[in-house]
C-alpha cells in the first residue's frame, strides 16, 4: 500500500470526479463506469468476495488510500451498487445490506457537527477502516499463496519405479522381559487356578511357624518328628521344615540333638534371651 | 562407505519414496555397519542439489522433509504431457485458506468476521478433504465451535517448510496515526505526485474535521 | 534448441511422467518452434543412459516406452523405506513359550492345563518353525502326546547360557520391582538407538544377577 498507488488505468473522468470535494454533487454525479451492461453485472457482482471486497473496490478504482476514504462519496457508489443488484433482483446477501447500514451510520455522524473537538473521540471510520485493512491483507495473502509454486501445477515431484522387493520376513522380536512377564502372569494364573479347582489347603510357612511356636514350650522339649504329618504329604513335610528353620533363624526356638543320629528335640527360646540366637544354628551345625 | 555412494543411496532413496523424507528416514535406509553421520547425508543432499541446478531439477526441503521433484523452469514441457488442467481455487477458498495459515487456531466465525461474509460448509468440507487444513482442537466458548489449523499436507503442497516460510502480510497501518504519517511520508513522495497526492489525499482531509493538525500538514506540503 | 536442453528436458518429463513415455509421446512435450527430430531424442536418451551408469538409476525401454527407474543394485536400501514394523506375538504364544521354558518336557495338554485355555496349533507351529522349540520326546500316556522343550536357538536368542539363567519362579513373582530397576530393551531394538547395536542383547544377562557383566555393558554403552 503506497500513499499515491501509480495511475494504473485512471480513466480521466475519474480524476476530474467532483463529488470527492464537496459531499453534497455525488449524489447526481455518478462515475461513468459504474454503469456496465445489465446481463454482464451479475457476473460482475459475482467477483466480489462481500461487501468488504466490494468497498476496496470502490476505494481501490479511484486510488485512495484505505485510511483515507472520502466516505460520503464511497458510501453513493456503495449504495448505487445495491440498488443495482435489488433492480436486477439479484439475491441480495444480508452482509451487503449490514455494511449499507453501517456506512450510512458513519456518514451521518461524520455530518453531525462536533462542537468541541475532543482527542479521545474517535473517527467515525476507524472501525470500518481497520476492517478492509484486515481483509485487504488476507485478500492479498490469498493471492500471494496462489501464486506459490504448487504441486502439479508448477512443480512436479519425482516417483520412480522402485526395483522390486525382495521378501525378506522379519520375525517378530521378543525382549527376555516380555517372555518372563508372561511366564509370571501364566504362573499366576495357574495358582488361582489350582485354588479353585484342587480345594488344596494353602501351606504357608508363616502360617505353619505360628502352629510349631504353639506346639513347643520354654519348658519341655519337643521332638522334632512330632511336628510333621504325613499325612500332609511331601508338601506339608518341606513348608514345616522350612517353618522350623525359620523360626530357628529367628531365634524364636532351639534346637536340641545329643550325638549324631540321635533324636532331635526342639524347645521354645526363653523370653528373657533376645540375644544368643546362634546357639541353636551351630547346634545343628555340629551334628 | 564412500562419499560418491552415500549421495547415491541418498539420491535413489528421494526418487523412489515418492514422498518427502526426513534426514531420519534417509538415515534409517543404511544398514547398520553401514551408518553414515547426519552431515555426511547433508552434504550428500547439498552436493545432489548442486548437481542438479543445471537440470531443472530440484531436491528441496518442505514440511515433511527432503524430496526431489521437477522445477517450476520445465512446467512448459511437463504440463504439455497431460491433458488436464491443474485445478484452480475459487478466491473465497484461498481467502478463507489464508486465514486459517496466518490466523490458526481460528473459528469459522472469526473467518466469517474478517472476510465480512459467511463461509460455505463446501469449502471447509473441501480443505479438510484436501488435507491442507484440520481441526486442532474447539474454542471453550458457547457452542464450543471447531479451531482451524493448517496441516503438513498444506506446507508440502504449497512447497513451504514451514509457516515462517508464508508470503509476509501486507502489514496494517494505524489509523490513528494517519495524520502524523501523512505529514512524514507525503513530502518525500510529493515529488513523484505532487498534483495526485494533493487531489486524491487531500478530500480526504477534508472530510475528517481535524482542522488543527490537517491544516499543518497541508502547510508542510506547500 | 540446444542438445543439453533436450537433454535436461526429456529428463524433466521422464521424471515428472510417473509412466513409460513414447518416442512420440516425448516429442510432443516440445513446442511447435523447437521441436528435435527422433534422432535427437534418441542421442538424448543415450547421453542420459551413459550419466546414469554410475548412479543408481537408469533409463530403460519397456513395453509402453522409455521410463526412468531406481537400479536393482539400489534394492536394500529402497526396500528399508518401506520395511514394515514386524508384527508382535501374542500373549498365548509367549505364555506358551514361557510355560515350555519353565516346566520343559511340557505337552500341549499340560499348557493348557495350566493356562486354562486350549492352546492353537498355529502357536505350536510359530514357535517351531521359529526354532525356539522343538519336540523333544512323547509322553507315556494314552495318545502319546508330544513333549516340547526349548532349543539352543531359544538360549541364544535371549542371550542365556542355559536354562539356569532365567530367573527363578520365586524371583519371578517380584518381578515388577526387578523390572523397575532395570532398564530393559528388546534385542531387535536396538537399530533404534544410534550405539545400542552392540549392547541390545546384554540386557537379557542383566536380569540374572551377573554384576560383571552387567557393569561392563554399562561401561561400554558410555
Amino acid at each position: 500500500m503506497t500513499e499515491t498507488p501509480p495511475p494504473a488505468e485512471q480513466t480521466p473522468q475519474q480524476t476530474e470526479m467532483p463529488f470527492a470535494y464537496v459531499q453534497g454533487e455525488a449524489v447526481t454525479t455518478l462515475p461513468k463506469d459504474l454503469y456496465i451492461p445489465p446481463d454482464a453485472l451479475e457476473v460482475f457482482l459475482e467477483t466480489f468476495e462481500g461487501p468488504l471486497d466490494l468497498l476496496l473496490y470502490l476505494i481501490r478504482r479511484q486510488n485512495l488510500d484505505v485510511l483515507d476514504i472520502p466516505i460520503a462519496a464511497i458510501t453513493e457508489q456503495y449504495m448505487e451498487y445495491i440498488e443495482l443488484m435489488t433492480d436486477l433482483r439479484l439475491e441480495l446477501a444480508a452482509e451487503y445490506l449490514v455494511m449499507a447500514a453501517m456506512l450510512a451510520e458513519i456518514k451521518s455522524r461524520m455530518l453531525l457537527p462536533r462542537p468541541v473537538e475532543t482527542e479521545e473521540e474517535e473517527d467515525p471510520r476507524a472501525e470500518l477502516v481497520r476492517r478492509l485493512q484486515e481483509y485487504e491483507r488476507y485478500k492479498q495473502a490469498a493471492e500471494d499463496i496462489d501464486h506459490l509454486p504448487r504441486v502439479g501445477r508448477d512443480v512436479f515431484p519425482v516417483q520412480l519405479e522402485a526395483p522390486e522387493k525382495q521378501v525378506v520376513a522379519t520375525p517378530p522380536q521378543v525382549s527376555l522381559v516380555e517372555l518372563l512377564k508372561a511366564a509370571r502372569d501364566a504362573m499366576m494364573r495357574a495358582e488361582m487356578f489350582s485354588h479353585h479347582h484342587i480345594q488344596m489347603e494353602p501351606l504357608s510357612v508363616r502360617e505353619r511357624m505360628s502352629s510349631v511356636l504353639g506346639a513347643v514350650s520354654t519348658e519341655e522339649f519337643t521332638s522334632f518328628t512330632e511336628l510333621f504329618r504325613p499325612e500332609e504329604g511331601r508338601m506339608g513335610v518341606v513348608v514345616s521344615l522350612l517353618a522350623v528353620l525359620e523360626l530357628i533363624k529367628e531365634s524364636l526356638i532351639e534346637l536340641v540333638q545329643s550325638e549324631p543320629f540321635a533324636p532331635i528335640y526342639i524347645k521354645a527360646a526363653a523370653a528373657a534371651e533376645a540375644g544368643p540366637g546362634k546357639e541353636p544354628v551351630a547346634a545343628v551345625a555340629e551334628s | 562407505m564412500s562419499e560418491k555412494s552415500i549421495k547415491h543411496i541418498v539420491e535413489a532413496v528421494l526418487l523412489a519414496a515418492g514422498k518427502p523424507l526426513t534426514l531420519d528416514q534417509l538415515l534409517a535406509v543404511f544398514g547398520d555397519g553401514e551408518k553414515p553421520g547426519r552431515d555426511q547425508i547433508r552434504e550428500a543432499i547439498a552436493a545432489l542439489q548442486e548437481e542438479y541446478a543445471e537440470r531443472g531439477i530440484e531436491l528441496v526441503q518442505v514440511a515433511s522433509g527432503w524430496r526431489i521433484q521437477v522445477g517450476q523452469e520445465m512446467e512448459p514441457w511437463v504440463s504439455r504431457l497431460t491433458e488436464e488442467k491443474p485445478a484452480r481455487y475459487s478466491r473465497a477458498l484461498l481467502e478463507t485458506l489464508a486465514l486459517v495459515a496466518y490466523r490458526q487456531p481460528i473459528t469459522r466465525g472469526e473467518i466469517e468476521d474478517i472476510r465480512g461474509v459467511s463461509v460455505s460448509s463446501s469449502i471447509m468440507k473441501t480443505l479438510q478433504e484436501r488435507e491442507w487444513v484440520r481441526v486442532v482442537g474447539h474454542r471453550d466458548v458457547p457452542g464450543r465451535p471447531a479451531m482451524y489449523g493448517t496441516t503438513r499436507q498444506f506446507l508440502d503442497y504449497f512447497n513451504l517448510k514451514g509457516l515462517d516460510d508464508l508470503p509476509t502480510l501486507m502489514e496494517l497501518r494505524d489509523f490513528d496515526t494517519i495524520n502524523a504519517e501523512l505529514e512524514l511520508t507525503l513530502p518525500g513522495e510529493g515529488a513523484e505526485a505532487e498534483e495526485a497526492a494533493g487531489q486524491a489525499q487531500e478530500p480526504g482531509l477534508v472530510v475528517v474535521p481535524v482542522a488543527g493538525e490537517g491544516g499543518e500538514s497541508n502547510e508542510t506540503l506547500h
